[in-house]
């Protein structure tokens, strides 16, 4: 029984996980080049979530269909937030771009609190599911993971193919060496975040094909805090890094739930959320460079 | 000392503001809760600014310490308040918050202080969270419902005192805790720790091979700052408010409001978070009054002007510009 | 009895051996020119000498104290003191508080409080030429003057051995003369031996130091007095043969 | 000097700006204002608007129907001050008592939910001022024995009664209860209380366990759950995530005969959120649209009849709101708490809060709302709760029979 419920779990675990890694991923490549932690996250992972639901509900576009607007308008989003704050923020302490991009983030939680109201608001799109047995697998979370595997292998052959994403890993390792091949470093800087907010947005349409329901202007918060945690296991500068981090993220959550639960008196959910947060520490003392990463 | 008294001239800006806010709150009672209000962000400024502004880490978990501290008030009133301590219990409750914050902090400052820059800044978030997730779901000291003591309280001394403490003598008491903040700045910022802190926070590694120990006054910062905290939350939420919700107290929004008030008044200053305190207090309650539900809509871009366009922090500006004036003596 | 004793030190940063098995003894008052080209791992000897990473391998004697394990502060407050080749004065102190924190946190520093730091830091000041610019932020002073007030904070850290790494970079000959002349006074008033890294100026090596240590790829290729060394063949080779290897490797 | 100068300034600015009201002579009472520091902002915003909209209609009424607040035969116009304290503690404090001495109201209201309650309690205490509570539904605020609270939301304890009752009629065999909620206290109170009743009716508790706030995903607690094998579940905590435990219920495909999600399900946004999955989905309201309560059945009960009847509220409420929108209990129970002031003060004959107080412990009434009553403590003993659900994209009352609007679906439809 318990067994078949670990199972169950773990499995429900790596499809959340890899959801939860592709909303990281932006977070990483943003730390890896501009070494700025976006504070913000999570408010750009909400833009996602109502980016899908309004083009579902008012065009009746399917979610899936929506992640080349959300692209397009995190990048967007990523551009006007860069050259207004960010870029003057670099060389600056770490005080000011945390707070610049907290800042960001409530910006975009209170406009959209005055276009859609703080309303939780949800969609229904429904595309049956897969029952095997010990667990159930909808259809939708089955895509969101495929979606969210495959715009992580896209991102890696655009770094490692493409004469831009090559470029910008030159920036990630260093600066000056980039300068010195005649980078414009600057340049690389205001893409990197563009496409890292632009990455972020995306992934919150996935998410809500994950969880199409309690959307609203709040809901990034948790988000933010997740997404620390599994870039650290990543090793909080590496973009597909952030990807296994999301797996390892979901199985540990998911796992560490169902072993909670055989200890009396523990609330076995604000368990795990404990669980996570001291392997955070855990790992920032002992592997900083995260699990993957060997060094 | 050499200079003796005119080093610790600065602090008399601080004691005149604070002596004015106090002031005014006796001479317009009416308006008390207000001060009371512009206190405590004066004491959190002031407070996180003793770690953050002169050590340049930024502990973005900082609430852990006031939330700490207000369980430690709160577990004094609730559980000893019918062992007829009469004030005794508020006491107790202080002792308790700084004990609760040091501990704490002592437990952080071993782990985190080994990171740096956003990798610390990460890690107290982690410590934050991780905290109040480990009291909801061990049920430490209720867990998820809290501490409701009013009752308590007012058993145990008395309903006059009860009510006279929370309205009164608990902001008195975020005085006092921001007060001693600031003393306790200048008088870090006088002596060798100032020097040290000023150091580390310019280059690290300079400052180990000019032979000092980091580690040690890092971990001096964080201490006194984190008391400072434990205090606060002891006085401005728990005898305050008389009741402590762990989801209420661990709210990471505190500590964006601790580096808001550090950032605009300049951090590393004396006088800058007073002022950073007192600007965003007033125009936050303005706002609440004048547009309600529009507040964070104003103040976030705000902000991110400021910090575009003052990166020192209006005292810290006012501190280049009047560096030989006369006048530059009393602004640090 | 030798001021500082290392045995056998080696230091490895991944695959690369950045020093090599190195020994060498410092005796009292003595001057070292530590020479070598770009990456033959003269930095990271200094780095190894006053801790700012552990040696991997070998030992480390200062004054019959095993310094190997200590950390940086505390070999610093046995009175090792150090400059660096980029200068990194603490940017938005005033000039005398950079010296002054040399002053309370150095050799000396358990006794020197803050006032005593000051009149210290007043001196060097006085003694480096720095007067006009006292109570200037050290950030907005142009290199050479970083560099001055860097080897002031230095001395006012009272050590015994001063590892000036770079010292006399970018200065013209003028500057030189007199920076060689200043250091050999205060070599002979305070009695601080000094380890002068130098990549190219022979002007100074040979106006300073009485010995000179020849490093190479990470190895001690010479150690001898001055004037051998200067006509040392294997010396002259490092310098004009232009050995490739020698890029490759990390200083 | 010049940043003392500044902040000197920037004070003086302050006490001026408050201290000027403060400074005039106190006239003879012209209006009765009600203060209300309400979240406008934060995690309560949707709660406060709803507050302030079910607020503004009752005011209206009062003035305009009503004809002002009759003391003494005179007839006084009621007047509503609202500020928005962004769902935070501290800005309680300040707000109330800035309502209380500079603006001189003469009653104040409580902000939504039950920690911003306690906030403000030792102010209003303080300044021995009505404190009333449309939103604060902990048992423990009544436990604190605080004299100036007034209650009009039901307390946590006594949400599920009504859900358990019905169960109990309509399936005198199911037995295997689960309870999954949030982690506050709120959701404790009242799923403490539903076990309470549970056990009495002889239910089996068969799963209990908590979720943290704002939590994202529910799949493991659900698995866990499933394996418990209920028929029947309780649960929820706020909006989202009572939206997500039913999506997720859907997705595991976990059938029961009855789901009943406190909070959330009695919202509209449920219904648009989850679609045909809200279909069956319970919960406790304090209120809903289409109970039956009127000036007649006020009559038959021999209680008094205040304020507008329900379809006369729900017009005053799409004024006040200027939104096409049906209210729901937030709003209905803040505008059932001014309703409850009025009648108290004119007993009273007074503004005299203590005078006010003690007619508050004598009233007893009927409005749109329902009955009204507290007992000495403050705590709301007088008004039922209706339980609703969702047909047809719609929310019925079918709970207490003598107030349903159409018969329940038991066992709910199962998901597809």
């Amino acid at each position: 029984m318990i067994f078949e419920q670990l199972s169950g779990n773990l499995l429900q675990g790596v499809i959340l996980g890899g959801v939860y890694g592709m909303a990281t991923m932006g977070l990483s490549l943003i730390f890896g080049v501009l070494k700025v932690v976006n504070v913000g996250h999570g408010a750009f992972i909400m833009v996602g979530a109502y980016v899908a639901l309004t083009l579902f509900q008012t065009f009746g576009v399917a979610p899936p269909l929506a992640v080349p607007a959300a692209m397009v308008i995190g990048m967007a989003l990523g551009m006007v937030f860069y050259y207004s704050a960010i870029r003057k923020l670099l060389k600056g302490p770490e005080l000011a771009s945390l707070l610049a991009t907290f800042s960001c983030g409530v910006i975009l939680e209170e406009v959209c609190k005055q276009l859609f109201t703080s309303e939780a608001r949800g969609y229904n799109w429904e595309l049956g599911k897969l029952d095997l047995g010990f667990t159930v697998l909808p259809h939708a979370k089955l895509l969101a993971f495929g979606g969210s595997a495959l715009i992580g292998i896209l991102l890696y052959l655009w770094f490692h193919k493409t004469r831009a994403g090559m470029a910008m890993r030159c920036v990630v390792e260093s600066d000056e060496g980039a300068r010195v091949c005649g980078i414009d470093v600057d340049w690389e800087y205001a893409l990197s975040f563009s496409i890292g907010i632009g990455l972020t947005v995306v992934s919150g349409v996935l998410l809500t094909m994950f969880i199409p329901v309690g959307i609203n202007p709040y809901m990034g918060g948790s988000y933010t805090l997740k997404a620390f945690v599994i870039a650290v296991l990543g090793g909080l500068a590496s973009p597909y890094g952030a990807f296994f981090g999301g797996l390892v993220f979901g199985l540990i959550e998911n796992g560490s739930y169902t072993l909670f639960a055989q200890i009396p008196g523990l609330e076995p959910f604000a368990m795990t959320r404990f669980f996570s947060f001291a392997m955070l520490l855990v790992i920032l003392l002992l592997r900083p460079t995260g699990l993957l990463k060997a060094k | 000392m050499m200079n003796g008294y005119r080093a610790y001239l600065p602090i008399l800006p601080v004691a005149a503001t604070y002596a004015l806010l106090l002031g005014i709150g006796v001479v317009s009672p009416d308006h008390w809760q207000l001060i009371a209000q512009l206190a405590f962000y004066c004491a959190l400024g002031q407070a996180f600014n003793l770690f953050m502004g002169m050590t340049g880490y930024v502990d973005f978990g900082y609430v852990a310490f006031l939330g700490i501290g207000t369980y430690g008030m709160a577990v004094s009133i609730y559980t000893l308040s019918d062992k007829g301590l009469g004030i005794g219990v508020v006491l107790i409750g202080l002792v308790l918050a700084a004990i609760f914050s040091l501990g704490l902090s002592l437990a952080v400052g071993a782990v985190a202080l080994r990171l740096r820059g956003a990798y610390f800044a990460i890690a107290t978030i982690g410590v934050n969270e991780g905290f109040r997730y480990l009291l909801e779901g061990a049920r430490i000291w209720n867990g998820a419902d809290g501490i409701i003591f009013s009752r308590h309280l007012r058993q145990g001394v008395g309903r006059q005192t009860a009510m006279a403490l929370s309205t009164w003598w608990a902001d008195i008491l975020v005085f006092g805790v921001a007060f001693l903040a600031a003393v306790l700045t200048l008088v870090y910022m006088r002596n060798k720790v100032g020097y040290a802190l000023l150091a580390l926070r310019e280059d690290e590694d300079a400052a180990k091979v000019m032979g000092i120990n980091v580690t040690r006054y890092k971990i001096i910062a964080f201490i006194t700052s984190a008391i400072l905290a434990g205090l606060l939350g002891a006085s401005a939420w728990a005898l305050k408010l008389t009741y402590v919700y762990p989801s209420d107290v661990f709210a990471i929004h505190y500590t964006v409001e601790a580096i808001i008030i550090v950032l605009l008044g300049g951090a590393g200053t004396l006088l800058g978070p007073i002022f950073g305190a007192l600007t965003y207090g007033a125009a936050k309650y303005f706002l609440a009054i004048v547009l309600p539900g529009f507040q964070l809509l104003i103040f976030a871009p705000v902000i991110i002007a400021i910090i575009v366009l003052f990166p020192d922090g209006t005292v810290g500006l006012l501190k280049k510009r009047l560096r030989d004036t006369p006048l530059g003596k009393f602004i640090i | 009895m030798p001021l500082l004793k290392v045995r056998n030190v080696t230091k490895c940063f991944g695959g690369l051996v950045a020093v090599n098995n190195i020994s060498l003894e410092i005796r009292h008052g003595e001057t070292l020119a530590l020479v070598g080209p770009n990456g033959a791992g003269k930095t990271t000897l200094f780095n190894l000498l006053n801790g700012v990473f552990p040696a991997d391998e070998g030992q480390i004697i200062f004054e019959d104290v095993d310094v190997t394990h200590f950390p940086a502060y505390r070999r610093a407050h046995l009175g090792i003191g150090r400059t660096f080749q980029i200068p990194r004065p603490f940017n938005s102190a005033t000039v005398r508080e950079n010296i002054a924190i040399g002053g309370m946190f150095g050799a000396a520093g358990s006794e020197i409080d803050v006032d005593r730091a000051m009149a210290m830091a007043d001196h060097y000041i006085e003694v480096m030429g720095l007067s006009p610019h006292r109570d200037k932020p050290a950030g907005g002073l142009t290199p050479i003057e970083k560099k001055l007030v860097e080897i002031a904070r230095a001395l006012a850290m009272k050590p015994r051995l001063l590892l000036m790494d770079e010292a006399m970079a970018g200065m013209n000959p003028k500057d030189i003369d007199k920076m060689v002349a200043f250091l050999k006074e205060i070599r002979e008033t305070e009695g601080i031996a000094i380890v002068a890294m130098v990549e190219h100026i022979m002007r100074a090596v040979s106006g300073l130091a009485e010995r000179v240590l020849v490093m190479h790829q990470g190895a001690k290729l010479v150690d001898e007095p001055t004037r051998e060394a200067l006509s040392d063949p294997r010396v002259i080779e490092v310098y004009l043969g232009k050995p490739p290897e020698a890029d490759h490797a990390h200083g | 000097m010049k940043t003392n100068r500044l902040s000197i300034g920037l004070l003086i600015l302050t006490a001026l700006l408050c201290g000027f009201p403060s400074l005039l002579p106190a006239a003879a009472l012209k209006r009765i204002v009600i203060g209300h520091p309400e979240a406008l902002s934060g995690q309560y915003a949707k709660a406060g608007e709803q507050a302030i909209g079910g607020i503004q209609a009752a005011v209206e009424w009062v003035n305009t129907v009503h004809g002002g607040v009759r003391i003494e035969g005179r007839q006084i116009p009621l007047d509503y001050k609202f500020y928005d304290c962004e769902s935070r503690k501290e800005s309680v404090t300040s707000l109330l008592e800035r309502l209380i001495t500079s603006d001189k109201v003469h009653f104040t209201m409580a902000p939504y939910s039950s920690g911003l309650t306690l906030a403000g309690a030792p102010v209003t205490e303080k300044y021995g001022m009505i404190y009333l509570n449309h939103g604060g539904a902990s048992d423990k605020i009544f436990e604190q024995g605080f004299e100036y609270i007034v209650q009009t939301i039901g307390p946590g304890s006594q949400y599920h009664a009504g859900t358990l009752e019905m169960i109990r009629h309509l399936d005198p065999k199911a037995k295997r209860l689960a309870l999954a909620y949030e982690d506050s206290e709120f959701a404790r109170s009242v799923m403490d209380g539903a076990e309470a009743k549970a056990k009495q009716l002889g239910f089996q508790i068969v799963f209990k366990r908590t979720y943290p706030q704002a939590v994202a995903d529910l799949t493991p607690l659900l698995s866990d759950l499933k394996a418990s094998n209920p028929e029947i579940v309780l649960g929820g905590g706020h909006f989202q995530d009572g939206q997500l435990l039913n999506k997720q219920l859907a997705d595991l495909k976990i059938n029961v005969k009855l789901l009943s999600l406190i909070a959330a399900a009695t919202l509209p946004a449920f219904g648009n959120a989850l679609g045909p999955l809200a279909e069956g989905v319970m919960g406790p309201s304090h209120w809903e649209y289409g109970v039956t309560f009127s000036p007649e059945a006020a009559q038959k009960n021999e209680l008094p009849w205040i304020g507008p009847e329900q379809d006369e509220f729900v017009n005053l409420f799409k004024k006040a709101t200027g939104q096409e929108l049906i209210p729901d209990y937030h709003a209905a129970e803040a505008a059932a708490a001014v309703l409850a002031l009025v009648a108290a003060v004119e007993k009273a004959g007074s503004v005299d809060s203590d005078l006010v107080r003690k007619a508050f412990g004598e009233l007893e009434f009927m409005s749109f709302y329902g009955t009204w009553k507290i007992d000495a403590t403050g705590k709301q003993v007088g008004h039922d709760m209706v339980d609703v659900q969702w047909q047809q994209g719609e929310r019925k009352i079918v709970w207490p029979l003598a107030t349903k609007t159409a018969d329940v679906v038991y066992p709910k439809p199962r998901f597809k």
